[in-house]
């Protein structure tokens, strides 16, 4: 084992060896190696997020026609240290009557929810977290963490404002929930795996977007409405209830649930690439290099894994990037209509999906990969023209009865 | 002592402590809260004892649906709460002593109970307890009929907590 | 695995007590559901560790457990549901008022 | 246990600290100087008008009521997903009486009235 062919083990391994020789037990010396390891990924997660609030701001400029942060550093590139140099130093005021424990946990919560779910984020084949046998069910857990901080940072805010907020936004968190969990199902029927690391070598050949380009769709809509971002950001229509359940923080506390709003947005690009778009895979990249029919180039083991980690933050980058895409494009619907496309469109919608799914995956041992990809893809596109049918046909009934009662109302008004 | 006895005695005490204070506290969403905390114990039990989609579906079940239906129910009444704030009972030390007897009499029974005191022996290394569970739960030999009884039983607890839930216009 | 079986056992006897309790206390019919969700887990941690500790490769434990999940999920939704309707009508989850049917 | 679980916990005990660090450092350097007015709940720039902990709508509560039972039902579905490989089409229709059953419960909180914003 050399540095070139696998450098995580290898440096993991060098650390150990120089722990062990400062006479660690072996145990300890592994525990302190992976410790130091999981504060590297978070790290890296941390430095990321900074990068994102930079991002964040010059692409919602840029979609504004305006420049965004341009001043300090060049491009504006050094903007979110100053912010968060602004965050750390800014007094921190707790709310009169607050429940000063709940309040002050909320943020922490928050953001360990969101720094939970970078353990299973596979970043390449060899840079990855953990390989959980139930990681697609982890993703909710963590989810369900993150709605219990909502919850306790809206209670414990003791501000009406907090509180309408923290029922919006749970009301859409848990609302979106089903559709999503419905459709983890579809790779997790394909895969027969719920661990990402094999959902994504399951997608060597055929990335899952072409047998399930509906799924992909729904997965979107409901992360979107997850993270309570635009379209589905009633939680802090600043013209009703100001900023939601985060109205009364302040400062680093507010920071938190900033960054880790931002950061879960990231995390979920990255996951709808793991679920649909093959994860880390390149086309013709296998483990020793690229095969493009017979000509081989063959790489060595560091190139392969930094290629692979390059391309999967560019696809997760590409999520979140068609995340801010619908955010800054769309208005803000209402409560009852996020409700009603939740309960009475997505979540049959995506039922639908998951039988038919089911149904058609017995023909993947039967099939040829490319007529089972064939028949998945034709099914998808047979669900959306139905439902378009279908919805065309409700909208046609609505306009007549529309049409019928203006036409009534006219008659009225002439007699 | 070894690794996972130490794990199990901080979550043991994790569980007990929330436990206490879930049917002590006065505060009812403070007594929510610490149930959420009771349950997390219970979820990294689970996952002590590798049964890792018990632990992650207690946590999206419990912690997910379970605990927020809590405290919503607890900030829908809680007029109730803020006027009179009604505690315990009276009479809590009949309770105690009630509860203190049944937990002598199960220990009794546990430690005299032969083979209690074995350890486990480590999942065979063939065994995807996963797919297993899975295959338990739909093959008709075994869970099957549990497996679509309990997907009726939420049916009815849908319609039932439904229909009691909307305010009828009378 | 190092931990005896007993330790599981003796945990989830104690954390049924503490559930028992509360559900023979506590006056708000809110906190009497919550000392049941507590009896309901000691429940499970015993099939859990039974599982784990007879025979891991038969998975009649876990399927039990999940099976009390929905039994769990069923009941707090019956029960609140019954509370909130209550509540409605007498303005009050206090047990001890909640007298109609005492005779 | 296994030792994914243990990473898992250490990914959490990284978790708490990561944040609660800057927190520290925020508490440490920055100004702390309460008053009355700051202090105050944030209401528009008047006075807070009544408890501030109001009574909602019942609608939140029931629409967490169907999504316990509907959160309950597709969790349940995983072990299904992964038992279709090896039970086959059997399996699949299993799952799909299932899926049905949750429907039909969809159909009835639709008809009820229970999914419109009233």
């Amino acid at each position: 084992m050399t540095f070139w062919n696998d450098p995580i083990n290898f440096l993991s391994g060098w650390l150990s060896g120089i722990l062990t020789a400062w006479g660690l037990p072996a145990t300890l010396a592994m525990v302190l190696t992976i410790f130091i390891g999981i504060v590297l990924l978070v790290m890296f997660a941390m430095t990321l997020d900074i990068f994102l609030v930079w991002v964040e701001r010059k692409v919602v400029a840029r979609f504004q026609d305006r420049i965004g942060p341009n001043r300090i550093g060049p491009f504006g590139l050094v903007q979110p240290f100053a912010d968060i140099i602004k965050l750390v130093i800014k007094e921190d005021i707790t709310p009169d009557g607050a429940d000063k424990v709940v309040f002050n946990l909320a943020p922490v919560m928050a953001a360990m929810a969101v720094i939970l779910l970078w353990a299973i984020l596979p970043i390449s084949s060899k840079i990855y977290g953990v390989d959980l046998n139930v990681a697609l069910l982890y993703l909710v857990a963590a989810g369900a963490l993150g709605t219990m901080a909502i919850i306790m940072a809206g209670w414990a805010s003791n501000n009406k404002y907090a509180l309408l907020g923290m029922y919006r936004m749970v009301a859409n968190v848990i609302a979106y929930e089903i559709p999503m969990v419905v459709i983890l199902l579809i790779p997790t029927i394909l895969a027969d795996s719920m661990s990402v690391k094999s959902i994504t070598e399951a997608q060597a050949s055929t990335w899952y977007v072409f047998l399930s380009p509906l799924g992909l769709l729904i997965f979107m809509i409901s992360a979107i409405a997850e993270l309570g971002r635009s379209p589905f950001d009633l939680n802090e229509a600043e013209s009703e209830i100001v900023a939601g359940f985060h109205i009364e923080y302040s400062g680093m506390k507010f920071g938190w649930f900033y960054a880790s709003e931002l950061l879960h947005a990231f995390t979920f690009g990255g996951f709808a690439s793991v679920l649909f778009f093959g994860g880390w895979q390149v086309p013709f990249l296998l483990a020793d290099g690229f095969h493009f029919g017979s000509l081989v180039v063959t790489l060595p083991g560091i190139v392969v894994v930094l290629v692979q980690a390059l391309a999967f933050l560019l696809k997760a980058l590409f999520g979140y990037w068609v995340i801010m895409w619908v955010k800054y494009s769309m208005p803000r619907i209402r409560i009852d209509q996020m409700l009603a496309f939740n309960w009475k469109f997505l979540t049959p919608l995506s039922l639908v999906l998951l039988s038919v799914t089911a149904l058609l995956g017995q023909l993947q041992t039967v099939l040829l990969p490319w007529a089972f990809t064939l028949v998945m893809f034709v099914s998808n596109l047979l669900i959306i023209w139905i439902t378009i049918e279908i919805l065309r046909a409700y909208a046609r009934r609505q306009r007549k009865q529309e049409e019928r009662i203006t036409a009534a109302a006219a008659q009225g008004a002439h007699q | 002592m070894p690794a996972e006895q130490i794990v199990f005695l901080l979550c043991a005490a994790l569980i007990l402590v929330s436990a206490v204070m879930v049917v002590t506290v006065r505060n009812l969403v403070h007594a929510a809260l610490w149930l959420v905390a009771a349950l997390f114990g219970v979820a990294v039990l689970y996952a002590v004892l590798s049964a890792n989609f018990l632990a992650v579906v207690q946590i999206v079940v419990y912690i997910g649906a379970i605990a927020i239906l809590f405290l919503f129910a607890v900030m829908l009444t809680r007029r109730d709460l803020v006027v009179r704030t009604p505690g315990m009972r009276g009479s809590w030390w009949i309770a105690a002593v009630l509860a203190l007897l049944v937990l002598g009499g199960l220990v009794f029974l546990i430690v005299n109970q032969p083979g209690v005191n074995r350890t486990a022996l480590a999942i065979p290394a063939g065994v995807d307890t996963l797919h297993a569970l899975g295959n338990a739960l739909v093959s008709s030999g075994q869970y099957l009929l549990p497996f679509e009884v309990s997907s009726i039983l939420l049916l009815a607890a849908l319609v039932g907590a439904v229909y009691l839930a909307v305010s009828r216009k009378s | 695995m190092n931990i005896p079986l007993s330790w599981f056992l003796i945990l989830s006897a104690a954390l049924f007590c503490i559930g028992l309790f509360g559900v023979l206390t506590r006056k708000n019919a809110i906190a009497i559901l919550l000392g049941v969700e507590l009896m309901l887990n000691a429940v499970n941690i015993n099939l859990v560790a039974f599982w784990r500790y007879l025979d891991p490769s038969k998975m009649a434990g876990q399927a039990f457990a999940v099976i009390v999940f929905a039994v769990a999920a069923a009941e707090v939704a019956v029960g609140l549901a019954l509370i909130i309707s209550v509540y409605r009508k007498r303005s009050t989850i206090v047990a001890d008022e909640i007298d109609l049917m005492k005779w | 246990m296994q030792s994914e679980w243990l990473y898992i916990g250490l990914f959490l005990i990284v978790g708490i600290l990561i944040p609660v660090a800057p927190l520290v450092i925020a508490a440490l350097i920055s100004p702390h100087k309460p008053n009355p007015i700051k202090q105050s709940t944030y209401e528009c720039g008047i006075e807070t008008v009544g408890d501030s902990w109001v009574q909602f709508k019942a609608q939140y509560y029931i629409l967490a009521l169907v999504f316990l039972v509907f959160d309950v039902e597709t969790v349940f579905l995983f072990p299904w997903a992964l038992s279709l490989n090896k039970m086959g089409v059997f399996a699949v229709l299993e799952g799909i009486l299932f899926i049905g059953i949750l429907v039909a419960g969809l159909v009835y909180a639709w008809r009820k009235g229970m999914l419109e914003w009233a």
